[in-house]
């Protein structure tokens, strides 16, 4: 009962992730929607991967640009796998596949990470680098293992199914994923509260103190960067299952760097962060980028202005609340926010106009697209919009400006009574 | 012979453009521990700067202009943006940087458009300016390594003759005792940034009608200048002048040489066919991997001497 | 007051994007496309949509298919396999017959296995994917699929155009190719075609580089001049052709450049002036075929792009893929994947220049006829406005590409 | 007798051409709590650093419990038992009071590099640490983040790190530097309670902790031991009060 009371988040999570997809369930031809599925299968992969990638970075103070190395060894392992299993060589359940990933990425991280860990920070990051390009002009190179610039294809519907099931619809994949991710992020979690990932943790902190008390540093690193390899291979191995092909993008250092803008986004501070980041990254990517030709330059302001204005990441922003909501006065906050809401959402759709109308202009219009907003299509060489955009966005940056100010004060005096109530009790 | 000259001109060429977009990132990454991503977007800024100058009054102006141009760019974006940042640490410095460097793109997708522009060889310069074994050396590539040289010496006397300089330098090797010399310590690392960036912008002034002026030249160009700098060590001008002359000239040769380790291999008797054990690998010639080698010396500087060819510290 | 005009704003970015999401009136007959629309190959896809859309006008304005109109609706892949793949998904939950794409044999690998298996799992809601420019040979022989039709000719057949547009005077090639599968199929093919059409021709160089990333190619130059070539043959397109024919027109290089990809957007720009009658490539149109054959109706149509969007129009002949598609779905008397792949098998149709075209059977390829440009001073039309443009050097007529194929079609019940 | 705990032979230690440890010899004897004296800029520190491992020597031979240290890193002198603290506080700010001081146990108790052992779950792992962390007064400061800590606590948290592992040897280096008179005073406490037993090897400016602690006294003067002695006689010996002692009384 204990256990159910202490895990209730994970449970809720799981029950609403599973109900999430028949929001877009199309009832009329009585069929999931396939986007809406991979789209959400794509973010538990890509969370399993900005985790794993969390416990070098996070946990072990450990920038690594090429992380993405791992996590396409192991998704080319799985292929491989699954093709030797197709073949009939030999036998492995599909719901296990995951974990022919995880092996693999276990190998590559031990054998990289004999290099990478050698050194830490920067030059850490600067071998991971090199790493990464290297992998990547050898998946092209190297037709034998990697199958060239074409990849591995493979067939997911093997029937060695351990439940009976054949994965040949996107919503069986998707729970697959979700299962998986859930056992990944779990075993993550626990890691976190073993000896080593403690001990990253110290040497991330102050790698010498860490060698006085007994700890090798570098073998602290190697380790983790090798358990990093296994989780961020699992990912690769489902990505396998999702999209049947693993082609050279999966190890290119794109790929790395969307985990390190997810785990930024989300926030280092706490386990969860860099799934929520990673929520926030795919749906930028693959949502946004369906919207506008310009989501590149939306990725680039958010970065900006999350590392000006939220450094702590988005959990990091949620952490904050913390002391006012154990004083139970979180309510008193919802109508500042109520009030900043307007003008910031005018910012934001002062910009976006903005951005939108220069990009469409420029590109768009070429494209024989026609900017609409709500069916109607905007002249866009007419002053009007242009104007409507700069207004909205500077009176909404005079107005979220003096809004501020105010929530600042409201914020400062909630934050003061909470510490002198937790300072009493 | 005439391919060892030839290759050798060409890979001062190249060398130097290398270092000019590197010696800047040297000075930045020393002394700030920034890794700027956004340092090769300023190569691309450089040169449609200096394209769009050039339409208007000529190449020459631009050679000025341009860089300047790129400067201030870097200042605003140290003095309003960096500056802001640096507290939070060199994470969250790396990834302004590589904001910036993804709206740069952006913009000069939009201004300029996604093709390249025919940003072209000044005509004063276009021509060849000698003919060696048959092979013409055009003038404007001279032109690349006089501008280059003069850069070289003209960063060289800042930093040995002038107060500033000394600052610099003595920042470069102790960037924790800057502040203890009692200078105004962001104002000079504004300096630096913007002269870093200008510096960037000087190289794309010249290398933007070298190689072709497009959207996605700054992003082929940014992992090399990286490399560059590292190996040549951080803190050390010299190790960077050194390793930019070194990839250029590897790059060059290696495509001269047509051996794989098969060949190796036959020396010693063993014959590598399509069944020996990683015969891919073993039959992969130099010229094929010419390009990657300096990814794999960095890898290996960095394992065995973190601090570079001629760095004054750990990487 | 102020609150309210926020709200009503905010109601209206919720519209905004559901308008731009939601479908519109399903009397469309929706083609999905994806190429690369942002990141540094956004050029790529950027041209095609232009004039895709351009072609798409022009033959709605026709009357379009079964009284429907053709829509596009594009898909930024970002040159991801992945995300082509999510594509594939957006376009099959909105039963769109058609997927298009045009750049990467990568992504076209990953296209075909997915839409094999989304028709094999799905035979309600199936898809056909129309390969406008992927040219990897495998994907209509080992890898060939029923719902696969390609309308570009592969790298083999350009390979051939290339050889047989060779001059007679020229005994000495230099070949360099980007080292990944496409490259490597390109310097297979170019050896098989000289060796059995100009056995008089000597390969003194065959070279693989690494793909994008060689910043000078000054060296490779120095090498081929070197070897005594009189001609380069290369597959490579974006920075690793441009640089590549920079250099050797900075080096003075006496060397014809025969090329796949010169003519593409880009292409013209930064070889220049320099390039002149130096630079070949092999192409299905050029502007200048038109009015070099008298085709008044045709140079209309090409300059009609021209004038309205100041940009080349390369892509005419995607026309002819429309042609087909509106033949095919005239033919199969419904918008349903199944019936129009039937409809497509075998059809042959006189392209707008006035060549015969057949959409082969077997294999589901496109053999038409293809060209060969010459980038020249004095031209009618000029490229990117260089004032060079390509003259039509060589015409291959559709039945001297017609290769053999190794396809075992699967064709559903 | 076994093995002196500590023992230096001959050690020398040059940074480029200038040396700063000349010829050390120095033995300490199990259970001697033994301090290094001397003036700023005699190489104490660096001596410690040498014993401990972070400097390699440039010659000379130093044994821990008897086996040589050449070559070994840091954590592997550790492991001989010999732990040591550092002069600017070093501690790992941003984990908890409770974890630095856990940190300080993991290896000692056997946990190795073990990602299979909960922590939460090692009941005596962890009612130990409490127990080290009310000896250090820092119980009610358990779950702190010990970046946050005030500078005397930092202090405690420091010794309290290098002892947890138990080792038998304890290299203290200035333990009570920055500290006020009452705190130094609760620090000379602590330090007597947790080296009962141990060798303790200190270096301290403070004379009254020095001479309030220390079985025996080492003076080091520019780089060499110029006198080796119980506390009485080094306060008697005229060679210290010229080098050292007596610039302080002056």
């Amino acid at each position: 009962m204990s256990l159910l009371r202490r895990n209730w988040l994970w449970l809720l999570a799981l029950v609403v992730l599973l109900a999430f997809p028949f929001l877009f369930y199309d009832w009329a031809k009585g069929r999931h929607s396939g986007f809406a599925l991979t789209l959400m299968s794509e973010i538990g992969v890509m969370a399993i991967f900005a985790l794993s990638f969390n416990m070098l970075m996070g946990q072990a103070g450990l920038l690594s640009f090429g992380h993405a190395v791992l996590f396409g060894l192991g998704a080319y392992c799985a292929a491989h796998v699954v093709n030797l299993v197709k073949a009939g060589t030999i036998w492995l359940p599909t719901e296990l596949v995951p974990l022919a990933g995880g092996l693999g990425g276990l190998f590559f991280g031990f054998v990289l990470g004999w290099l990478a860990t050698k050194q830490r920070a920067t030059a850490f990051a600067m071998i991971t680098m090199g790493l990464g390009e290297l992998v990547s002009a050898a998946a092209l190179m190297f037709m034998g293992f990697f199958g060239g610039e074409g990849g591995i294809t493979i067939d997911r519907v093997m029937d060695t199914s351990l439940l009976g099931v054949r994965y040949t619809s996107p919503w069986q994949v998707y729970c697959l994923v979700l299962a998986w991710a859930f056992i990944a992020a779990a075993l993550m979690r626990l890691q976190t509260q073993t000896p080593l990932g403690r001990m990253a943790n110290a040497a991330r902190d102050n790698f010498e103190r860490a060698q006085f008390v007994g700890y090798d540093p570098r073998r602290i690193r190697w380790i983790q960067f090798t358990l990093a390899g296994f989780f961020a291979g699992i990912g690769g191995g489902l990505y396998v299952l999702i999209y049947e092909i693993v082609t050279f993008d999966t190890v290119s250092a794109a790929k790395s760097a969307n985990a390190l803008l997810a785990v930024y986004i989300g926030g280092t501070g706490a386990f969860f962060g860099p799934i929520l980041g990673t929520i926030v990254v795919v749906l930028l990517q693959s949502g946004v980028s369906l919207l506008s030709n310009a989501w590149l330059l939306y990725v680039g302001v958010l970065f900006i202005v999350m590392v000006m204005y939220a450094p702590i990441g988005l959990v990091g922003l949620i952490g904050l609340h913390a002391p006012i909501w154990r004083a139970g006065r979180l309510r008193e906050l919802l109508l500042p926010y109520l009030r900043a809401l307007p003008p910031a959402l005018m910012v934001l759709l002062g910009f976006v106009l903005l951005v939108e109308l220069t990009s469409f202009t420029t590109i768009g219009a070429a494209q024989g697209k026609h900017f609409a907003i709500a069916g109607r299509t905007i002249d866009t060489t007419s002053p009007l919009p242009w104007g409507i955009a700069l207004v909205a966005l500077g009176l909404g940056a005079l107005w979220l400006r003096r809004e501020a100010r105010a929530f600042r004060l409201r914020w400062d005096a909630l934050m003061e009574d909470a510490k002198r109530q937790a300072g009493a009790s | 012979m005439e391919v060892f000259v030839v290759s050798l001109l060409n890979g001062l060429v190249y060398g130097m453009l290398l270092f000019m977009l590197a010696s800047g990132l040297t000075l930045i990454l020393s002394m700030m521990g920034v890794l700027n991503f956004a340092h090769a977007s300023a190569y691309m800024l450089g040169a449609y700067f200096a394209y769009t100058i050039s339409l208007y009054v000529g190449f020459w102006p631009a050679l000025i202009v341009a860089p300047v141009l790129c400067g201030l760019v870097g200042a605003a974006i140290e003095m309003w943006g960096l500056r802001r940042v640096h507290r939070h640490g060199h994470i969250a410095e790396l990834l302004f940087t590589f904001g910036v460097a993804l709206i740069i793109e952006k913009a000069v997708q939009m201004t300029w458009g996604l093709l390249p522009v025919p940003y072209r060889v000044p005509e004063l310069l276009d021509f060849p300016l000698f003919r060696i074994y048959g092979t013409q050396f055009p003038a404007y590539r001279a032109f690349m390594l006089l501008i280059s040289a003069l850069m070289f010496g003209a960063i060289w006397l800042g930093l040995t003759r002038t107060r500033v300089g000394l600052v610099i330098q003595a920042a470069l090797t102790h960037p924790d005792m800057a502040s203890a010399l009692g200078h105004n310590v962001p104002r000079i690392f504004t300096l630096v940034f913007a002269a870093g960036t200008a510096l960037a912008g000087l190289a794309g002034v010249i290398g933007g009608n070298y190689q072709v002026t497009e959207p996605a030249m700054a992003f082929t160009m940014g992992p090399i200048v990286f490399v560059v700098v590292v190996f040549g060590g951080l803190g050390s001008l010299t190790g960077c002048f050194i390793a930019s002359i070194l990839m250029g000239l590897i790059q060059t040769f290696a495509v001269v040489f047509d051996v794989s380790l098969a060949d190796l291999l036959a020396k010693f008797g063993i014959t590598v066919t399509a069944s020996t054990p990683f015969a891919e690998i073993l039959t992969v010639t130099l010229p094929r991997i010419g390009a990657l080698l300096p990814f794999l010396m960095m890898v290996l500087i960095l394992v065995f001497r973190p601090r570079g060819l001629m760095g004054t510290r750990d990487t | 007051m102020r609150a309210r005009s926020g709200i009503s704003i905010l109601l209206g970015l919720v519209l905004a994007i559901a308008g731009m999401g939601g479908a519109s009136a399903q009397q469309t007959i929706k083609v999905a496309y994806t190429d690369p629309l942002s990141g540094p190959f956004a050029q790529v896809g950027d041209a095609n949509l232009k004039q895709m859309q351009y072609i798409i006008d022009f033959i709605n304005a026709k009357g379009g298919a079964l009284g429907k109109k053709f829509e596009l609706v594009p898909f930024d892949n970002k040159s991801q396999p992945s995300d082509a793949l999510i594509a594939l998904k957006s376009a099959t939950d909105q039963n769109m017959p058609f997927i298009m794409q045009c750049s990467g044999s990568n992504i076209a690998a990953a296209l075909i296995d997915g839409v094999n298996k989304h028709n094999d799992r799905n035979p309600d809601n199936r898809i056909i994917y129309l390969n406008c420019g992927a040219v990897a040979p495998e994907l209509t022989n080992e890898q060939c699929s029923f719902w696969h039709f390609r309308f570009d000719l592969h790298a083999a057949m350009k390979a051939e155009v290339m050889v047989r547009a060779l001059p007679k005077e020229t005994t000495k090639v230099y070949l360099i190719n980007q080292d990944y599968l496409f490259g490597q199929s390109v310097q297979r093919e170019l050896r098989t075609y000289l060796a059995k059409l100009r056995p008089d021709v000597q390969i003194v160089g065959d070279e693989l580089i690494p793909l994008g990333k060689i910043k000078d190619f000054s060296p490779y130059i120095t090498k081929i001049k070197a070897s005594g070539a009189q001609a380069l043959m290369t597959g490579n397109w974006g920075p690793d052709m441009n640089l590549l024919i920079k250099a050797g027109i900075d080096a003075g290089a006496d060397l014809r450049y025969y090329t796949f990809y010169a003519h593409l957007a880009g292409g013209p720009t930064a070889i220049g002036a320099g390039g002149d009658g130096r630079v070949l490539s092999v192409m299905s149109f050029g502007e200048n075929v038109a009015p070099e054959l008298g085709n008044k109706e045709a140079e209309e149509f090409t300059k009609g792009f021209r004038d309205k969007h100041k940009f080349d129009f390369s892509a005419a002949g995607y026309r002819t893929i429309f042609e087909y598609l509106q033949a095919a779905v005239n033919k199969a008397g419904a918008v349903d994947a199944t019936k129009i792949a039937f409809a497509l098998e075998g059809m042959t149709i006189r392209d707008f220049l006035g060549f015969e075209t057949t959409m082969r059977k077997d294999d589901h390829q496109l053999i038409s006829e293809y060209f060969v440009g010459s980038f020249k001073k004095g031209v009618k039309y000029d490229a990117e406005n260089t004032g060079l443009g390509w003259a039509t050097a060589a015409t291959v007529l559709a039945k001297d590409v017609d290769q053999p194929n190794t396809c075992k079609m699967k064709r559903p019940r | 007798m076994s093995a002196p705990a500590i023992e230096l032979r001959d050690v020398r230690k040059s940074f480029g051409p200038t040396e700063i440890i000349r010829g050390v010899n120095l033995a300490i004897p199990r259970g001697e709590r033994h301090a290094v004296i001397g003036p700023n800029g005699a190489g104490k520190t660096t001596l410690f650093n040498l014993i401990s491992g972070r400097f390699p020597i440039s010659s000379g031979t130093i044994t821990v419990n008897g086996k040589s240290t050449a070559g070994l890193p840091p954590q592997e002198i550790n492991r001989l038992g010999l732990s040591r603290s550092f002069q600017i506080t070093s501690i790992f700010p941003r984990m908890t009071v409770f974890e630095n001081i856990r940190c300080g146990l993991l290896w000692s108790r056997g946990y190795r590099y073990s990602f299979w052992h909960l922590l939460g779950g090692q009941k005596a792992l962890n009612a130990e640490v409490d127990r080290l962390l009310d000896r250090l007064k820092l119980g009610d400061r358990r779950n702190v983040q010990a970046g946050l800590l005030s500078y005397a606590e930092q202090r405690a948290l420091e010794i309290g790190i290098t002892i947890a592992g138990g080792a038998d040897i304890i290299l203290l280096d200035e333990p009570t530097a920055g500290m006020s008179h009452s705190e130094t005073d609760a620090a000379v406490e602590l330090i007597r309670g947790v080296s009962e037993g141990k060798t303790l090897l200190m270096v301290e400016h403070d004379m009254s902790v020095v001479f309030g602690l220390a079985d025996r006294i080492s003076v080091l003067v520019y780089g060499e031991v110029i006198a080796s002695d119980t506390p009485a006689a080094i306060r008697g010996n005229a060679a210290v009060q010229e080098a050292y002692l007596g610039t302080i009384a002056a």
